[in-house]
């Protein structure tokens, strides 16, 4: 029984994608990239274990955040930015549910970012989909908190003054436990991070790449065209060396001396396999996480996709009842009339 | 009334009721002397009110006028409605706390003074050009009794071993022991207190235990006092109680709510003077089902609370002003999606940053009408501490049978203020039953429409967990049926009225105001929240003299209750005291067209006086 | 009233006023084809207001119901106050269109339809069984016109070598050529604006022109009209005109007030429908000293300008409902340190999210009350999309005349709406004066001091970078001079007198209201804000009737007007028609005890029609 | 002329820390680490090289943010968590103006949390002075987003289940261009990380650990405490080997097979001074002073004071009045007639 009082423990059905669909048409422009998204969500599930009436999708307002009418779960469309407030609430309040979030990036990163940095801090086991598109979607092209210094939208008609998050770099910088990154058109890609962020226990983040073909169309052809893809995008794999290019020849190296990661060949100027450094998201120390999430603002560097960090550690909602069954035990002959006739007392009559 | 007996050497006057005030330096302990004092009033089965007054800064500097720390109780032989206006005793423990509190002294009343801390020093902090106590004008004016509180203390710690500064901070217990023989306390229960409080430091036991001794003796031995006093018991109800302040009671209501239901209640709150305490308590209430939680910021207070909602817990979140402003946005999302919630708002000085550690009831309209688009909800206030209590259930009872936020509105001088409460038996207490929506509700039981209304309008609750109930809420406008987003424009005014039906009919819960005096007269006083002592006292005081003069109170401000139109009609004049510009006076201008009440507006951070109410309606009767 | 003259082939009815809608599917272009045909009938010199009506989802399925994006026009030869009840005329490019649309359109006018559209496919994604134009109802209740738009488009276009899609695209030229036959316009003007608007892509000038002369030829050569029509010139005052929508005219007044004092002013904001064209639209306006900042959200959107206001710009920010209701808590602050600032509220349906596309007036008495503690503001209203120009203006005069926060209301309808605005000259506008206090004020010129303030109870405002005049404002309340902070009760008091009494003040500058009709009468029409235009034209009719009907408009709601309460009783019935529960009313009802207003209350998300308040009007009289 | 029409080229007057006391006397409790905060800005200010009037000290809500009411400059006490919100709409309308931020913990990082990143991102040229006591002060003694793990506190009594922030990691990861690190007892290298901060351009963080006698005694007393002192505290220079301990033979090496930092001794299996990593400020990769900031997370790691991070790039509002002088030199004659005239317009009469 959970802490409400539904029973949550007959066994597990078998899922198919259609399951996790609401019946309701999504309401995206055509080509928007949020359909490949749901899609690879919807496939996602069936696997993860958890029955359908225990995941509940918690969105903001966005377009990306119209994400739980179309999935057949419990689903709360709250207020804009505020998805992670509900989230932490009810993770808190029943730990037993599997909590996702569903959001964008002004949602999550311009009104949302408090809410943003505490759930990431605290390690509630809430895992977010952040939809980077770069732009604010449903309001029809303003300037988002990830849209490039200079870029030209409709509320910055000369250029934004303003320096970009990183969406990935902030959350290890407010202490999350998995964080990660993948693109709309990476469907298998985009399949297994998700899989990973639904196994992971703790604060989640898995930016997704998203175009906006209306008002930011082309967002991230420079990693999506067939063109350049190979030498733009890294592909991070546990326990892999970080190489990428066409050939695979392509890698990235620390440098102890400038303590900076760099882009070497294989097989030039003396490097070999060796020197590569090998991908491991789960190192405690964040530092790497945080170098490789901060590569792709350096000229000349790849963008990494894949699991950034991938650390275990207590969750908040694991404490918090710890804590209670804590305070519990320590009184369990607790009850209505010694709660109400606590304290100094005194009769009269 | 009082009534002379004797007793020792000293006659004892029987007094019906006294109000003492404790004031003195931040670090002179005088919330604990008052506290203590209040204990013994309590024991001796005293009724009583007591309201403390701190400085907003946390520790200012010894002996400045600004760190000036107050502890007022009200206690005696009848019902007893307000902490008191003007003290009848006055317990000054240095320069600065006379000098803040010496006006508020009644003519002729008692001047308990700590003559050491006079000196040279504190009184240029106070801003003393002489000695008062040397002034003429004190003595002739009150019943001024200086005491050399700081020698008696070290005289009666000689040889303990404690520093100075150790010796200094039991001065407190002197003027306590004293006031405790003045007001013919039994002793014993402050010796066995002092020794539970430092239980884990018996040199320190020991020493106030002394100190408190050596003021009691010294009322006995010295010559000062010509007259002992004793207030009567009170007739209090019959049953067992314990002194709460309003905070503590609200937190104790709800923690009451999860014991009559079984359910989680779940807090989501962030601090704020003066509602931080209902966190704070709550967080000790984790074994009675109670589950806190200190979000970033009071907009994710509420949003944790309002997800904890979705997910079947009853939930409810605690604020003050600024705060409240700050959930604006979310009581909104709250009424939309009608999930159960209650919204605590403790008021306190404004606008914006105000006056936090002063009392207020200027957020009435902003709790009735303070919402974006038409987002009507129940709001009701506790009118005394001990109601806080009351007053927690019956929001969360509303809340939950009728799938609505509701807004209770206390106020810092319920908050900090206390009283006795009568602690209820189980089966006083509101049957409250929460159910949650476990079949589906439509299409002969093929579909789950999670806003299908009962009769009342009420939509069934329906928590994560239950298999084939999968259903989204949200902030945009909903099919009046299924949920699911509308732009429908007749549809969206049929839920704006329906929302709005719903809350009228609320109403069959909220009982009808009962006229305290003669069903018609000359005038009715009408109060709502945190004024009800004052204006009750007011009223019995006018009756007293003979004038046609009722009271009622409002505890319910949305929906009104049923019978109040026909109630204020009854009245020649109508008149609103409260601690705003007039606010509950508006609203029932607009409520009851053809209503103009009068006002009195006392907006100077503390409870309204019940002299200074009497003589306003002397002055228009 | 229409006289009929012949031209051509054709008689030419002259016609006073039309009501046209165009709707399509969002891919259809049907804003750029209303806005098109409006333009044409300004340069016609007709009266005209315009009200787009847009999907709320981005760019919804080719086809679908909820996609279809609409453009309604009302103009004339008579002074037009709204964009018109139900339609002349309706222009549906495919079934969906015709669907939602259909019932608004009057009994026996023109449906004008793109029959091409009305494949199966669209057909059933309309969710029609057969397709409508079949239907022999239709033909006996409308003049049905079904033209294959699509097919005349690809004739038009055969061998321009465009791709199918891109001559898809064109279509809507050709209803635009089409109509400008049927209301005989001039079709210069329109092929000069294809070619500005598409002067970077002359193969797509070229095949616009082609279209829009095909559609007008259409409407010569083909047989389905028996007639033309002509609006005459309207007897609009001699000036120059543009057109503008209350969001552009916002912005426009804001950097109207930047040229006229030559002072920075500063719009903090964030994005949110329906109000985020205000920033948009100012972000061009840097040359003429406009600043704008895109905050993180609407609580620093309104941050940044109370800041700015601290350094002397003139400061601004602008949002709607939810934006309104985030901006509590710093409108507060604003309130209490006395600062200029002008909080623009483009209102829509609430509560909560929402209908964002939807207007709505429900806004008003957060507008008026919602901040907790005694919080009061000037508020005023918008009453039309060019009066949103002169509201902003005014705004900021009384927000720096009287160091006060300023909240304006305009609504969604009047945001997106348009109307001709008469570009004044520059003697017609305020004069505005920002002065700087740049001497201490204090002690024969030794000290400043910032809330020490003149006999109209306005405060001086100095501004960093003023030597001497250093100072600190904030939250909590202030001596009533220093501005240091003061717990002082009774300087608490006086403050929150002061500041309210300030506020009242400022109805020196609140024009008395103008009653349009007799001056007594059996009915007083009592509107606000956005319902200006319908209510003045149910006036216009009502009295055409011989009605003793008259009508009052509040552009101010606080202060309310002097002679407001006088009026109002000189009538036997006040009737206050609002997009709302009834906000007004309840407030006239709180200030004017004894009036009692009927409502009238429409919550659909769309403007009051004039017919349907005359129909309710006439129910009552 | 500055923008708002006040002088401000007349020459700058020699100061003394006496001109930048309100002659308000402060209101902090006795012992108060806030007494020593201000006594070292009063002291520093004097030699910044910016008129008194130019300076605009903003604050939020809480003990700390009392600050401004006892500096005689300009000043705004505002809401609680809002400071940077005034701060960057002053700053952007009027850049001639230093504006200096004072904040505590919880002002900056509970409910301020979103402006705090923001601020940060933008790199405006905002000096925040944060006053981390790891307690709410002003309201007695609540937990707060840099309490530790398991602190009892009064709204935490079984104690909290909330990690913490690390703030000059939070701002590292929101983009700041200026991070560092002093403590309130440490009067002359306060001093020293004041005069940079006010040296620098663009955003600004000082975070000043500040002990909390009353709600929090002795939060740092690990690094103040005499015994400890020399091995707790890492003292970073620009330029200079980061070395700590008694005898200063201790350092900190980077490792580049665990890519971490460890902590050797000169001397020691042969380790010498040139394995220590010099501290350099100036990395324009945030890596390397994201991994010292992580450092005191470490156990058996000493706690880094000094400055993390100085490097200089465009601020927002240098960029914002580019656009705007841009926009005005491309538009020489405008003027109000051509702001009201112009688009579509027509003639009637
Ligand atoms: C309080 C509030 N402010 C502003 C808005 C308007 N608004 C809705 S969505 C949005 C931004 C959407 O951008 P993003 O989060 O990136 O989502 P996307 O549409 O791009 O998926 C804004 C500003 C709102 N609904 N509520
Ligand atoms: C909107 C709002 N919420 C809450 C408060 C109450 N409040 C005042 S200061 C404070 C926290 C103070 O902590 P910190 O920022 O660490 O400052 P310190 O007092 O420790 O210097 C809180 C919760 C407030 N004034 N306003
Ligand atoms: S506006 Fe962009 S993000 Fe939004 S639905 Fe359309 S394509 Fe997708
Ligand atoms: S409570 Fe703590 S932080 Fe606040 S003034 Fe007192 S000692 Fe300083
Ligand atoms: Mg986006
Ligand atoms: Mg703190």
């Amino acid at each position: 029984m959970s802490t409400n009082g539904q029973n949550v423990n007959t066994a597990l059905p078998t899922y198919t994608k259609k399951d996790f669909e609401s019946g309701v048409d999504p309401r995206w422009c055509p080509g928007c990239g949020d359909y490949s998204i749901i899609n690879q969500v919807q496939r996602a599930l069936p696997a993860v274990g958890v029955k359908r009436e225990n995941i509940v999708f918690i969105s903001g307002i966005g377009c990306s955040s119209r994400f739980p009418y179309y999935m057949n779960n419990y689903g709360m469309h709250t207020l804009h930015g505020r998805a992670p407030s509900f989230a932490s609430g009810l993770k808190v309040s029943r730990p037993e549910l599997q909590v996702w979030i569903v959001t964008g990036d002004g949602d999550a990163l311009a009104i949302g970012g408090n809410h943003f940095i505490h759930a990431m801090r605290r390690n509630l086991d809430l895992k977010m989909l952040l939809f980077n598109n770069r732009i604010y979607g449903l309001t029809k092209g303003q300037v988002s908190p990830t849209s490039e210094l200079g870029k030209k939208t409709k509320t910055t008609p000369h250029g934004s003054p303003d320096y970009p998050f990183n969406p990935p770099a902030l959350a290890l910088g407010a202490g999350a436990t998995f964080v990660a990154r993948t693109i709309d058109v990476e469907g298998a890609h985009m399949g297994g991070v998700l899989k990973a962020a639904a196994e992971h226990k703790g604060s989640t983040l898995v930016e997704v790449f998203q175009n906006c073909p209306v008002f930011n169309d082309g967002a991230y052809e420079f990693l999506t065209d067939k063109a350049v893809k190979a030498d733009a995008l890294l592909r991070m794999e546990q326990g892999k060396p970080l190489v990428f290019g066409k050939d695979g020849k392509k890698g990235i190296r620390f440098n102890p001396q400038s303590a900076e990661l760099e882009v070497v060949t294989i097989g030039e100027n003396g490097v070999t396999e060796k020197d590569i450094l090998v991908h491991d998201a789960k190192r405690e120390d964040p530092t790497i996480a945080f170098m490789l999430a901060n590569l792709s603002m350096k000229p000349g560097f790849p963008t990494p996709i894949g699991v950034f960090r991938d650390v275990r550690m207590p969750t908040c909602e694991e404490l918090t009842w710890q804590i209670i069954d804590g305070a519990k035990a320590k009184k369990p002959d607790a009850s209505l009339e010694k709660l109400l006739a606590g304290g100094d007392t005194w009769t009269i009559g | 009334m009082s009534t002379q007996v004797s007793a020792g050497k000293h006659t004892v006057e029987q007094v019906e009721a006294v109000t003492i005030r404790f004031v003195g330096d931040s670090g002179d302990g005088m919330q604990l002397t008052g506290t203590e004092f209040t204990r013994a009033s309590a024991l001796a089965g005293n009724d009583l009110a007591t309201f403390p007054d701190y400085p907003a800064e946390i520790r200012a500097p010894a002996g400045s006028l600004y760190g000036v720390s107050g502890y007022q109780v009200n206690f005696g032989a009848r019902e007893i409605h307000t902490p008191g206006d003007a003290p009848d005793v006055l317990v000054a423990m240095n320069p600065a706390a006379l000098k803040t509190n010496l006006a508020d002294l009644k003519p002729g009343g008692m001047l308990l003074v700590n003559a050491g801390a006079f000196t040279a020093a504190n009184l240029e902090k106070a801003g003393y050009k002489t000695n008062p106590l040397e002034d003429a004008a004190l003595t002739q004016t009150y019943k001024l009794v200086p005491v050399d509180m700081n020698k008696l203390t070290e005289t009666a710690l000689a040889g303990s071993g404690l520093s100075s500064k150790e010796v200094a901070r039991c001065k407190n217990y002197f003027a306590l022991g004293l006031m405790y023989w003045l007001y013919s306390r039994p002793i014993e229960p402050q010796l066995e207190a002092i020794q539970r409080k430092f239980a884990k430091k018996p040199e320190f036991a020991a020493a106030n235990a002394a100190v408190f001794k050596a003021g009691h003796a010294y009322g006995e031995t010295s010559e000062v006092f010509y007259q002992r006093y004793q207030v009567p018991k009170s007739k209090l109800a019959a049953g067992t109680y314990r002194s709460v302040t309003g905070n503590f009671a609200t937190a104790l209501g709800f923690a009451t709510v999860a014991r009559l239901t079984g359910r989680q209640v779940f807090l989501g709150s962030y601090p704020i003077t003066p509602a931080t305490e209902i966190l704070q308590e709550m967080s000790y209430f984790k074994e009675h089902g109670v589950v806190t939680y200190q979000a970033e910021d009071e907009i994710a207070g509420i949003g944790s609370a309002i997800g904890a909602a979705f997910g079947g817990a009853l939930a409810c979140t605690s604020t003050s002003g600024p705060g409240l402003a700050l959930k604006t946005e979310m009581m909104g999302l709250a009424v939309i999606t009608e999930l159960p919630l209650v919204i605590v708002n403790v008021q306190r000085g404004g606008p914006s940053t105000g006056m936090p550690t002063k009392t207020e009831q200027a957020d009435l309209l902003m709790a009735l009408f303070g919402r974006h688009g038409e987002a009507p909800m129940p709001v009701l206030a506790a009118q005394s501490p001990a109601d806080c209590f009351w007053s927690a259930i019956e929001a969360m009872k509303i809340a939950t049978k009728w799938m609505t936020p509701v807004l209770l509105l206390t106020d810092g001088y319920l908050g900090n203020g206390s009283e006795p409460f009568k602690i209820p038996s189980l089966d006083e207490l509101p049957k409250l039953q929460v159910k949650y929506q476990t079949v589906p509700n439509y299409a002969d039981g093929a579909q789950y429409m999670p806003y299908l209304r009962d009769d009342k309008l009420v939509r069934p609750w329906a928590v994560p967990g239950t298999p084939g109930l999968e259903h989204r809420v949200g902030g945009l406008e909903k099919d009046s049926l299924s949920g699911m987003v509308s732009y429908d424009g007749m549809n969206h005014e049929r839920m704006v009225k329906t929302r709005a039906q719903k809350i009228r009919n609320v109403v069959e819960d909220v009982p009808d105001v009962e006229t305290f005096g003669p069903a018609s007269g000359d005038l009715l006083l009408v109060s709502w929240g945190g004024t009800f002592g004052a204006v009750r006292g007011a009223a019995e005081e006018l009756q007293a003299r003979g004038k046609a003069v009722s009271h009622v109170h409002l505890r319910w401000l949305n929906p009104l209750p049923k019978n109040l139109g026909e109630v204020l009609k009854r009245f020649k004049k109508v008149f609103v005291p409260e601690v705003n510009d007039g606010q509950l006076a508006f609203y029932l201008r607009g409520k009851f067209p053809g209503v103009d009440p009068l006002q009195f507006n006392r907006i100077n951070g503390k409870p309204i006086k019940i002299g200074e109410l009497v003589g306003k309606v002397l002055e228009v009767l």
